[in-house]
């Protein structure tokens, strides 16, 4: 029993981390309703910003995490606007295969100006581990500290959209941007104030991937990514609480399937069960059912 | 009719241009002025060729984004790799081959109809991720699993060699994610331009086909195609499955042209199907010959920029990025056309002038 | 009613019965009768929001009824998938205009002769001399209907290229092709101006007289149903406010009232 | 507007056709003039009894590894350590008076790019191939220098098909060594009885030792009590499978693949509490080096490896200084491997007399005969020697993990 809880813990701890870099994937898609393949990438910016300000320069953690935010954000709204922006009239095929391209300049940004070599992250939560069960299980820090952020991001961002103005104006944009357009919305403004927050919960999403795996290399984050990406998917693309309970459902299964199942086969397992969701609700676990109209 | 006409210019055009190619670079070997690099990369050429038009069945013709095609590359690979090490280690090359792309045809198409049941039902995005999610499945599943065989017959496990518990003799085929050794490599360009040519000649009759309209018709428009009664579900099936075969036919290829397989995810993984999306879509989504075209282009490309070292990735995806901007971007559009115009207008006026 | 009573029920093409429908608890339609004999020329009216285009949706299988049957040529085709229907014999436009645009007219409307010209895939793709027959006869009999709409000139356009009063004439000539028992016309004039609706008066007659069909259209265009529907149903907050002919249901009180308003 | 693409799309393939045929001749020019003026400059050559000839031939030895993607550092290690070697060879003279030159391609870790690479190689007038650093691709490259007749040396591919041609050799220990050795160790020393193992499934190298491992094992009286996988896709998280092993009563969890994920499963096993005894094979190496890990984690660690960056002998004191002058980097034994694999070429060169301007065919004739003959003193081993089958007969050593120093268990 004790070890059941183990891995649900395990679980919860891995989920959460793919919960919060979903939660950036998500908003990206739902307002720009593009999907945006180097989300994965601002995550790895994210974690070698922190790292350098935070490990090599020797600055509190705080300054390292505020770095990354600034960082990412500027780094998400310059490549919306050289890289996006001009397609988006275009088919929305261009502008994934274009994210592609720039997901690999990212990599191969990093990995000449970082270096080949793998860096161990040094966390920057200072938090002990919680012990439960006479000590049979323990929550670290790091994984409560996710959890605890992906809450606050999810209220945040839910809070954000439907109390100010240009959550509004994302949620009339991600309806419609020709009506948005009419009712005298900015459009590419609203679209690029998206992608900043986007990079910047990317950049956070980044610290706390970086600190409860502590590695970083050039492709830290495609694989994450991707993961949080079926996740976003799992919850229902364009959820905010759909991606952070996806998140962590995908999390708890990936563990479950190997600690019962196999571990050789986890990753079969995660996408099989995301297929028969999907089989079953065709737009994930909390997505809005789309009625086409005739 | 010019409808006749137009459509079989245009494949007159593209089969002259794989011809032109093959003749050019046949030239270019028998006179022995190609490089190793140009040499090694034909075959290779040839099977993203075959990719790129068999993706742009799904993607073009019937307008569902597939992110999984690199599963039923794998699958053929693995089909048409097993065969060859097996029944096919007697035969004669050219027939091992032969029934080699056969069956690893027949086996990706019996994937792609078993994965298309449950695929197609969704639309859009969810039918991209779930396309990827069987891409990774498949590509997994493939490294755990071990198969031999021995005078019992074929043993398999998803264990470790050892539990194949092979008897005397016996011999282990697949070594889970040391995949498979000792291939023959058989494969060579004109075999590969004629895989080409065969991929072309059923995807070109197949759109200018009754089915063929029909899938296009869907794509356009799927209620007013259901309205005048064209069954949405068969034919979006029936270019699933020929795409999953001719990928199918593409891996065996690449089977044959390497010595060893294994189940990789560069080599099957996700970024390998999204690659293949990347030829598409640069070529014009739809644009068979377009597809032709950039499958080349970027497969040459990167091993072109080998000069720039470290910088090599990296400039291949600025290269990449400003292709699309080029490609797609609405005032790029407008501003090649207006370029175009200018020229013909140019031109025109200088025959005016001569005249 | 006395049109619908004189005749024996042979002659009746399309017989509906109490057909209900209701989206999260509103009733989009409520009891809706209707009788329609072959050949007739039949106009559906109504104010905006009156359910006309649920009701299309309904006769052609987009939607399924919760209640009521809807009989075509003596078969039941109620809750029917449209390809079903379709093959049953109804066909229909659509108010906002769902072309193949991406194809040229002619293979819109090949597209459409899909179920009656049949040749299996290995001939489409090996183009054996079924295949050139089969395509050729396609090609006439395409030409043949699109003759009828003056789109023969441009077959070979994409669809999309076509201005709007065109691409409607192509999306009738597309249902036609699929040779229905019944055609639905949803707002056939819809944009277009009054020297185009005057021709396509005259292309509806004749779609009607020279192919052996019946049609039940959708239309606000009053001229143009008063030119040409032989019968009317005006429909009002989903169910029926008045049926019968053109002339006595145009000038019904209640009509009038509900097309002006209080 | 379709055509117009197809247009320029077709003339950017014949313009990069043309710069193709264009670069390749016109490179070979430039790279042979570049080295004559090379050779022209260094005393080393000048010295070479003064043979015309010599003064503009070199040696091109070439390797190819992941330069980019999530394996760029075992590339470049190869890389780095190679051109160590390579720079000191040339500034001692050269091989048999010539000098080298070391080129280098990237193969991305893939089957397919690595041939490409190799072709570029030889394009560049490749005679001597170190390579491949990955297994995976080493297996598809070998059948190519096999072809050609290539000498072939590979630093760190360890499936043991590869030296099966009788051309190609190894520097490093084949997954059968590593992985029977291990057994081997453990339960001659007896370390442990229950034994845990986690491997990366979807990796050539890792399963293989595991493979291996698990066949001794059985010979050694160990029980495996559990063997957990993960996946090139999920290699962060090991939580679920130390858990399983611990509940499974493991002494002894066996680790056999790279140092970077290791670090992790080390950093999780403490987070749990969990404290049995790990044991790695070469891909350990470098854990201590690892820029920001805590190395205390790696305290009581065991590992198989040929190569220790802080060993106290001269050559690798050398070897480590001047790599991290260099690059900034203490070098892991991929890149000792390398480094190891020149001055084999050097060794086998010399005792067999070679000279640039023989065949890339009639070079490895010449070598085949002398390999079993020569002997070498490298960063990897002390009087390697290699056996017919192309092997390095080193022994590999045992090591554990004191104070944050590898120290020897023998």
């Amino acid at each position: 029993m004790s070890s059941f809880i183990t891995y649900l813990i395990n679980g919860i701890s891995l989920g959460s981390v793919y919960a919060i870099i979903a939660l950036g994937y998500t908003m990206v898609y739902g307002i720009a309703k593009m999907l945006n393949f180097a989300h994965g990438d601002i995550i790895m910016v994210g974690g070698f910003t922190t790292y350098y300000i935070a490990s090599v320069m020797g600055m509190p953690s705080a300054v390292g995490v505020l770095g990354a935010v600034v960082v990412c954000t500027a780094l998400g709204v310059i490549i919306e606007r050289i890289a996006y922006k001009p397609l988006r009239e275009a088919s929305s095929l261009s502008v994934l295969i274009t994210a592609i391209g720039v997901s690999y300049f990212l990599q191969n940004a990093a990995l000449i100006v970082f270096g080949a070599d793998t860096k161990s992250f040094k966390s920057v939560i200072d938090i002990p581990s919680l012990s439960l069960m006479g000590g049979t299980v323990t929550v670290s820090g790091e994984t409560m500290v996710t959890i605890l952020s992906c809450i606050i991001i999810l209220i945040g961002l839910t809070a954000f959209i439907n109390k100010t103005k240009t959550g509004q104006a994302m949620l009339a944009v991600s309806e419609d941007k020709g009506a948005a357009t009419l009712m005298g919305i900015n459009v590419n403004r609203t679209i690029a104030v998206t992608f900043a927050i986007g990079s910047a919960l990317a950049a956070v999403a980044g610290v706390l991937l970086c600190s409860s795996y502590p590695t970083l290399s050039s492709t830290t984050g495609a694989m994450p990514g991707i993961k949080a990406f079926v996740a976003a998917v799992f919850g229902g693309i364009g959820s905010i609480p759909g991606a952070m309970i996806g998140g962590i459902v995908l999390g708890i299964i990936e563990n479950l399937s190997k600690a019962y199942i196999s571990s050789q086969l986890s990753d079969a397992i995660v996408f099989a069960v995301l297929i028969i969701v999907l089989l079953v609700k065709p737009t994930g676990l909390m997505g809005k059912k789309i009625q086409e109209k005739v | 009719m010019k409808n006749k006409s137009k459509a079989f210019k245009q494949s007159f055009t593209t089969y002259a241009l794989v011809l032109a190619f093959y003749l050019v670079c046949e030239i270019w070997l028998k006179t022995g002025n190609m490089s190793s690099l140009m040499e090694g990369l034909l075959v290779p050429l040839c099977y993203y060729m075959i990719l790129a038009v068999s993706l742009n069945i799904v993607v073009g013709i019937s307008g569902e984004l597939s992110l999984g095609h690199a599963g039923f590359m794998c699958v053929g690979a693995f089909t048409g790799a097993i065969f060859a090490v097996t029944a096919g280690a007697e035969m004669p090359e050219y027939l091992e081959l032969f029934i080699a792309i056969i069956l690893g045809a027949a086996v990706s198409a019996v994937f792609g109809f078993l994965i298309g049941i449950p695929v197609l039902r969704l639309r859009g995005d969810y039918l991209a991720i779930v396309t990827l999610a069987f891409g990774e499945i498949i590509k997994n599943v493939i490294n755990t699993i071990y198969l031999g065989v021995d005078v019992e017959g074929m043993h398999i496990t998803m264990k470790d060699a050892l539990s194949l518990n092979l008897g005397e003799g016996g011999k282990t085929i697949i070594k889970g994610a040391q995949g498979i050794t000792g291939l023959p490599r058989n494969a060579n360009f004109t075999i590969g331009i004629i895989l080409v040519f065969i991929s072309l000649f059923i995807v070109l009759n197949l759109i200018n086909s009754r089915q063929g309209r029909a899938i296009m018709a869907i794509r356009d428009n799927r209620i007013a195609a259901e309205s005048i009664g064209l069954s949405v579900s068969k034919y979006k099936m029936m270019a699933f499955v020929i795409s999953a075969a001719l990928a199918g036919v593409a891996g065996v290829l690449y089977a044959h042209n390497l010595a060893t397989l294994q189940a990789t995810p560069k080599n099957f993984g996700y970024n390998m199907s999204i690659m293949i999306l990347v030829f598409v879509v640069l070529g014009g989504i739809g644009n068979i010959k377009g597809s032709l075209i950039a499958a080349v282009i970027l497969t040459i490309l990167p091993e072109k920029l080998r000069f720039l070292s470290d910088y090599r990735m990296l400039i291949y995806a600025v290269v990449l990025i400003a292709m699309m901007l080029f490609n797609s971007a609405p005032k790029a559009v407008a501003f090649r056309e207006r370029l175009v115009e200018s020229i013909s207008r140019k031109n025109k006026k200088e025959a005016k002038e001569e005249a | 009613m006395s049109g619908a009573d004189k005749n024996t029920s042979g002659n009746i093409l399309l017989d509906v019965e109490k057909l209900g429908i209701s989206f999260g608890g509103l009733k989009a339609v409520d009891n809706f009768n209707l009788k329609i004999e072959k050949g007739e020329l039949y106009g559906l009216i109504g104010p905006n929001g009156a359910g006309k285009t649920t009701i299309f949706n309904l006769l052609t299988g987009v939607y399924k009824p919760d209640t009521g049957r809807i009989i075509l040529d003596g078969a039941d085709i109620t809750g029917k998938p449209t390809i079903e229907i379709n093959k049953a014999g109804i066909a229909r436009t659509f108010q906002n205009i769902r072309l193949f645009s991406n194809l040229p007219v002619i293979d819109n409307v090949k597209a459409a002769l899909h179920n009656h010209y049949r040749y299996g895939l290995i001939h489409g793709i090996f183009r054996t001399p079924l295949y050139y027959r089969t395509e050729k006869a396609m090609d006439e009999k395409a030409m043949e209907i699109l003759k009828v709409f003056e789109l023969d000139g441009v077959a070979d356009y994409k669809a999309s290229q076509l201005p709007y009063g065109r691409q409607r004439k192509l999306e009738i000539a597309r249902a036609i092709a699929t040779e229905p028992k019944l055609l639905l016309l949803d707002e056939p004039a819809a944009g277009m101006n009054p020297q185009e609706t005057h021709e396509l008066m005259e292309t509806i007659k004749f779609v009607r007289d020279n192919f052996d069909t019946t049609i039940l259209l959708i239309e606000h265009d009053m001229k143009l149903v008063s030119g040409i529907c032989e019968k009317l149903t005006v429909l009002n907050f989903g169910r029926v406010l008045k049926q019968g002919e053109t002339y006595d249901v145009l000038h019904d009180a209640e009509v009038i009232k509900a097309y002006l308003g209080d | 507007m379709k055509k117009f693409m197809c247009l320029t799309m077709t003339a950017a393939i014949v313009a990069m056709s043309l710069a193709a045929c264009g670069s390749s001749t016109e490179s070979a020019d430039t790279e042979t003039t570049a080295a004559a003026a090379e050779g022209a400059d260094t005393e080393a050559s000048e010295a070479a009894e003064g043979d015309a000839a010599s003064s503009d031939a070199v040696f091109v030895i070439g390797g190819t590894g992941p330069l980019t993607g999530s394996t760029a550092i075992y590339g470049n290690a190869v890389k780095n350590g190679g051109q160590i070697a390579v720079d000191e060879i040339n500034a001692a003279g050269g091989i048999n008076g010539y000098q080298v030159k070391w080129i280098f391609e990237d193969d991305e870790a893939d089957t397919e790019k690595a041939v490409n690479a190799y072709n570029t190689l030889k394009d560049q007038g490749l005679q001597m191939f170190v390579g491949t650093t990955t297994s995976g691709s080493c297996l598809a490259v070998v059948p190519e220098t096999e072809n050609d007749n290539m000498f072939q040396i590979t630093p760190s591919g360890t499936t043991a098909e590869i030296t099966a041609a009788d051309n190609v050799y190894r520097m490093c220990f084949s997954d059968p060594a590593q992985g029977t050795k291990s057994a081997e160790y453990i339960g001659q020393n007896g370390l442990a009885t229950k034994i845990g193992v986690i491997y990366d499934s979807s990796d050539t190298y890792s399963s293989g030792i595991y493979e291996n491992f698990a066949a001794e094992a059985a010979n050694q009286g160990l029980e495996i009590v559990g063997a957990e996988a993960f996946t090139a896709d999920s290699k962060t998280d090991f939580r679920t499978q130390l858990q399983k092993l611990k509940d499974a009563g493991a002494e002894l969890v066996f680790l056999p693949f790279y140092y970077t994920e290791a670090s992790l499963v080390l950093q999780q096993a403490d987070e749990m509490g969990w404290a049995p005894m790990f044991f790695g094979c070469d891909g350990m190496d470098g854990i201590l080096t690892l820029e920001g890990f805590d190395t205390s984690l790696a305290e009581g660690l065991m590992l198989l490896t040929p190569f220790s960056a802080d060993a106290e002998d001269e050559l690798t004191q050398n070897f480590v200084a001047k790599y991290q002058e260099d690059y900034g980097e203490v070098p892991n034994q991929f890149a000792a491997d390398a480094y190891d694999c020149l001055y084999v070429i050097k060794a086998a060169a010399e005792e067999a007399g070679i000279t640039p301007d023989m065949s890339v065919s009639d070079m490895c004739e010449a070598l085949k005969p002398v390999m079993t003959q020569i002997e070498i003193d490298g960063l990897t081993g002390q009087g390697i020697k290699f056996t017919e089958d192309g092997e390095p007969n080193k022994a590999p050593k045992a090591v554990v993990i004191e104070n944050g120093a590898y120290k020897s268990m023998e």
